[in-house]
């Protein structure tokens, strides 16, 4: 908090939570076991329009950062580091 | 699609292999045939490197009913029941995804054993790690053990034993090696050998997927910078289906009508189909458009390449589609006659009618490419390490650093993560020597346990081999069980290197050595080679997986102190070998000594004295001596049951620390009641055994006399914390 | 006593509870998850394992099932329903019983020994043991920690239905005791006409001294009278 | 395909296949051992900015369907039929 400049009280003093979601999927060829029995329950209960369920992961994420790029590089670290996969799966990371 | 050098290369066919395809084909491949050349041809599936050694390991026994060949090995354990088993690695694709490699490892060792009609009745397996200080080390442990835990604990099916290890020489290519262990009647027992022509054969299980497709190259490739391009190869699991499968298939075998079954395990449709032709001497035609797939625009070459998992093939007696059909639908599963076998000793790929691709089997089996490797004899260094040169330590230190270092604390952290307990039959779960399962209904038990021994075997590949096998059988006699055949593991590094061929050729010669001696045969097994990275190969690891018989079964037996002033007995001989022990390594980071002598006709003695004397009730508790040698002995069995010990000092042996860490072989810890001592030694002198009598259990201290004193609470502290604090 | 073991595709500790079930003289019967009857049973017991693979949440699917309504219906009509370990979770996703059991707080799956406190023992599955007896049970589940909203927790409190509570050697129910993150250490619950007990720990594996105890014995002779 | 009318041949021609994802958050006051676990973790490889971190569920779900309302609702049905434990989840639907 020493460093707060004139230009840009603001943008510092708010408390900068930024929130982000990830969203994490198999990826394409990947046997999606749980999506198939929930698939075939559901078509069992009687949706017969249904196709394909895919299932995946979600997060929501908050960050106190003050750079909204910052924070997503930070998110993509994260989604590189742990909570993705990416020999089976890939990600997508949005502001919300 | 013309088949270029680069093709060839990337199937990991050496030219001359190519060479001799064309020859055989009298034309050149096209690349579904070059893919399944590849995936047949290839370490994995041919053992080509090994073949040579196997041959030379003991198979036979009056208990042996299937030894090395089919999907697993079959023995007899009285009346009419029979025990099948196997162990098999898992270890490249758990390097890359540790949770989904440990899990279908699980998968597939479990497919092998009720392919032949077994209930599987327990899971064990042998974990290797990297140093805990290696960055992926953690990740990999965590990953690992949910893995297995995942898939055993969903099918239903107790992992009741296994050992874990951490070691640097695995920082770059972990081990993940996984044992089934079932049970089924002596003639109700299914083979992969095909009879009779025109023959259905049926797919049956989950759909095809473009999963794994050349896994079983990459098993047998070595990891490089690129490995981590290698990453779609790997599979996911579903043990729910697998369930599915398994009791489809165990319904499906009371009845006659499978002639012959095979799991599609490696190269999947391939190596199962081929197999299953190639041992009826037959031919076999599948129609790949009737395939089950889970994708799109499969291609013949991925429908024949794919390992996606928990998919069986089975042969039918005539007439009988109808019946096995009804039993796949009740479990929800795929069942479709794909095609049928045939004289014409050939493999007919049909795509639409259309003939895709023909190979004689025997080109694909017998005729795969055998290996005579160059191996080199190990150079055994002659350099002596003397306690005298190395820096004062004390026993109670020396000890509390034992217990408390990865690879010797306690597991809890990881058994507790697998169901120990279903199918209600474990009798003594992991925590003891061997674990304890009891056949259902009956009153015997079978002894399960698995052992390895990186370091001797690194340091004295002959003794190593010699050793795990001994104390793989000393662990199954500490619960009283009468050890009767193994399965082993051989993970090995490239068998291109002379020096790794050399350790693999000499691991082999040991093992052979105690197994025939011990009338311990192999039934089956698994090599894995290729381990490493960089042209930096793993220490040689095989692992032993042994079955014993406790025939009338009373009360398990284990080492847990059970109570207060007990005799406490050693049986065999202490002569302090620490050059290559627990203290070495843990204390002084010395791990390049020579281990320790095997002497097998102490082994066997001492041994059948020791079941001899449980059989005759005359024993409260029973350890193996192993590594940390007596005193980390001494102190598991008193962690278990906070019960002390009041040890005598050693009189003859000068060196205290040779007498309590020495790891000599063919040695137990025996807790005796006092009034049951005159009959033990009366049969340890009649056995010519040899054996000490050196102090007693006593309350809460751990303590040898004028030497030191600590609580067992304190030791139990030390041996439980590094996995929660990790 | 006529018994019924419901089988899920998935359920694994099925054969488990129909010998334990047998062992204490029920006449136990296996039910089929497709069937669209169940057979005239005094008890039914929705057994552990893992129902269509846990996938999606534990329970959720097998709560769909055709014979999961002849289960409601019999239930709603006073019949003894035993919901053990994933049985259990079937039965919170059924409605049966309130409250869900989530994630082990440590994120693992989890087998050992455990003790629980018998809280109630004025219940049919109960009145065999003592009051605030300590049972040594096995538990082995993924998703073992009870949660419910505030009214049923006041509910589960006032009128009793807390079944049993995990606790240490001496029944010291204290959050250092708490296995998986449950709800004040709760292991099993009641509904509110005590008709159905749905607990995490497996009583079927504590019938043979061989390989384990018998703590589990008097939940069975609890219902056998 | 005999029943095409001229008012809309295309809309019937195209293969009519819809998606729509769905993610599924705990309630607010419903602990998510995940999420803190995840939290932790990442925290301890040195990831100070991260506030919070809660875990869901996300769905991808193809309908063969030609009104798009109605395949919505669809969606909704699945959600409180199966997908989502209402008791402790909440769910969102959105077309994608
Ligand atoms: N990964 C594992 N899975 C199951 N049990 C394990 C595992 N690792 C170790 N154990 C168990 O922990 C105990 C100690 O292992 P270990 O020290 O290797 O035994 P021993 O020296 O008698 O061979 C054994 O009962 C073993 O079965
Ligand atoms: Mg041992």
């Amino acid at each position: 908090m020493k460093l707060i400049s004139e230009k840009q009280p603001l943008l510092i003093l708010r408390k900068n939570k930024l929130k982000f979601s990830v969203t994490i999927t198999l990826k394409k060829d990947v046997l999606d076991p749980q999506g198939k029995v929930v698939q075939n329950t559901l078509q069992n209960l009687g949706m017969d329009n249904l196709k394909n369920i895919r299932q995946g992961k979600y997060f929501e994420i908050d960050l106190d950062d003050n750079d909204q790029n910052e924070a997503k590089k930070k998110v993509d670290d994260m989604c590189k580091k742990l909570l993705a996969n990416l020999i089976i799966e890939d990600y997508k990371v949005e502001k919300i | 699609m013309k088949i270029t050098q680069k093709i060839i290369d990337k199937h990991g066919l050496k030219s001359e292999e190519y060479t001799n395809i064309k020859k055989i084909l009298k034309r050149e491949p096209n690349l579904l045939e070059l893919g399944i050349f590849s995936a047949m041809w290839n370490e994995h599936c041919s053992y080509k490197s090994s073949r040579k050694h196997l041959k030379k390991l003991p198979t036979k026994g009056k208990q042996v009913i299937q030894g090395p060949g089919e999907n697993a090995g079959v023995i007899d354990i009285g009346d009419d029941d029979a025990i099948i088993f196997k162990i098999e690695s898992h270890n490249h694709p758990s390097y890359i995804e540790p949770y989904q490699g440990a899990a279908t490892g699980v998968g597939g060792i479990l497919r092998d054993v009720f392919t032949m009609g077994a209930r599987p009745i327990a899971l064990l397996n042998s974990i290797h790690f990297g140093s805990p200080n290696h960055f992926k080390t953690k990740s990999l442990l965590n990953g690992v053990v949910s893995g297995i835990g995942g898939y055993g604990n969903c099918i239903g099916i107790p992992t009741v034993a296994g050992e874990t290890k951490f070691n640097d020489t695995y920082n770059e290519n972990i081990l993940v090696n996984a044992m089934a262990v079932g049970h089924a009647k002596k003639n109700k027992i299914f083979y992969s050998k095909a009879k009779g022509n025109n023959k259905s054969v049926v797919y049956v299980g989950s759909k095809t997927g473009r999963d794994g497709i050349h896994g079983a190259s990459m098993a047998s490739a070595e990891f490089d910078e690129n490995s981590e391009d290698k990453k779609p190869t790997v599979q996911v699991g579903d043990p729910f289906t697998e369930k599915l499968l398994m009791e489809a298939c165990l319904e499906l075998m009371k009845d006659n009508s499978i002639i012959s079954i095979q799991d599609m395990g490696a190269a999947g449709l391939t190596s199962s189909s081929v197999e299953m032709a190639s041992k009826g001497d037959l031919g076999i035609e599948l129609n790949l458009e009737k395939v089950p797939c889970r994708e799109e625009n499969m291609t013949p070459y991925e429908m024949m390449l794919s390992e996606s998992q928990e998919r069986m093939l089975i042969i039918l007696e005539d007439g009988k589609e109808k019946y096995a059909k009804s039993i796949f639908e009740k479990w929800d599963l795929d069942f479709v006659v794909i095609g049928k076998t045939t004289n014409t000793n050939k493999l007919t790929l049909k795509f639409n009618s259309e003939t895709v691709g023909e190979i004689p089997i025997d080109a694909l089996a017998s005729k795969a490419p055998i290996y005579d490797r160059k191996w080199n004899k190990k150079k055994i260094s002659n350099k002596r390490i003397k306690i005298k040169n190395l820096k004062k330590i004390k026993i109670l230190d020396s000890l509390i650093k034992i217990l408390s270092s990865p690879n010797h604390s306690n597991k809890k952290w990881i058994t507790n993560q697998f169901d120990q307990m279903v199918m209600c039959d474990t009798v003594q779960k992991s925590g003891s020597d061997a674990a304890i399962i009891r056949i259902h209904g009956r009153e015997k038990a079978i002894a399960v346990a698995v052992d390895s021994s990186a370091n001797y075997c690194k340091s004295h590949p002959i003794t190593g081999g010699k050793q795990i096998v001994c104390e793989n059988w000393r662990n199954l006699i500490s619960v009283g069980a009468k050890p009767l055949a193994i399965t082993n593991c051989l993970n090995f590094g490239n068998p291109e290197n002379p020096e790794i061929m050399g350790e693999f050729a000499e691991c082999l010669m040991g093992i052979k050595e105690s197994c025939e001696y011990l009338d311990y045969p192999v039934v089956s097994g698994n090599v894995s080679f290729y381990n490493g990275t960089n042209k930096k190969n793993i220490s040689p690891t095989p692992v032993i997986g042994g079955v014993g018989l406790i025939r009338q079964f009373k009360k398990p037996m284990n080492h847990h102190f059970k109570k207060e002033n007990s005799i406490i007995i050693t049986v065999g001989k202490t002569f302090g070998h620490l050059e290559q022990s627990a203290l070495y390594e843990e204390v002084y980071s010395i791990s390049d000594g020579r281990p320790p002598e095997v002497n097998l006709i102490n082994e066997k003695n001492n041994g059948e004295a020791v079941l001899n004397i449980i059989n005759s009730e005359l024993v409260n508790s029973v350890h193996d001596i192993s590594s940390g040698g007596i005193l980390v002995a001494l102190a598991e069995m008193s962690m278990e049951s906070n019960i002390g010990v009041l040890i005598n000092k050693p009189k003859k042996l000068t060196n205290q620390f040779e007498y309590f860490f020495g790891e000599d072989q063919s040695r137990y810890v025996l807790e005796v009641d006092q009034n049951n001592l005159k009959n033990v030694e009366k049969i340890l002198k009649e056995s010519n055994v040899f054996y000490e009598n050196i102090g007693a259990t006593q309350k809460t201290f751990f303590e040898i006399k004028k030497e030191i004193k600590i609580s067992v609470k304190e030791l139990y502290k030390a041996n439980n914390q590094w996995y929660t604090n990790y | 006593m006529k018994s019924s073991v419901i089988v899920f595709p998935g359920s694994n500790c099925d054969r488990d509870i129909s010998v334990a079930l047998e062992k204490m003289q029920f006449k136990n019967q296996m039910v089929w998850h497709k069937e669209s009857k169940l057979p005239k049973s005094d008890l039914i017991v929705v057994p552990g394992g893992f129902s269509y693979g846990d996938y999606l949440r534990s329970g959720a699917i097998a709560g769909k099932s055709i014979i999961i309504n002849e289960v409601i219906k019999a239930a709603n009509d006073g019949c003894l329903v035993l919901g053990i370990c994933n049985g259990f979770q079937i039965l919170t996703e059924t409605g049966l019983l309130k409250g869900v059991l989530l994630r082990n707080e440590n994120l693992k799956f989890i087998n050992k020994d455990i003790n629980i406190k018998v809280m109630n023992n004025e219940t049919n599955f109960s009145k065999k043991y003592k009051k605030n007896e300590i049972l040594k049970i096995n538990i082995a589940h993924n998703e073992g920690n009870y949660f419910t909203n505030k009214e049923h927790l006041n509910e589960l409190n006032e009128k009793n239905l807390i079944a049993f509570k995990y606790c240490n050697d001496e029944g010291d129910v204290n959050e250092k005791y708490n296995p998986n993150g449950s709800l004040e250490n709760i292991a099993g619950i009641y509904n509110s006409k005590k008709n159905i007990l749905g607990m995490m720990p497996h009583p079927e594996r504590m019938v043979d001294k061989l390989i384990s105890n018998t703590d589990g014995v008097n939940l069975f002779s609890s219902l056998l009278n």
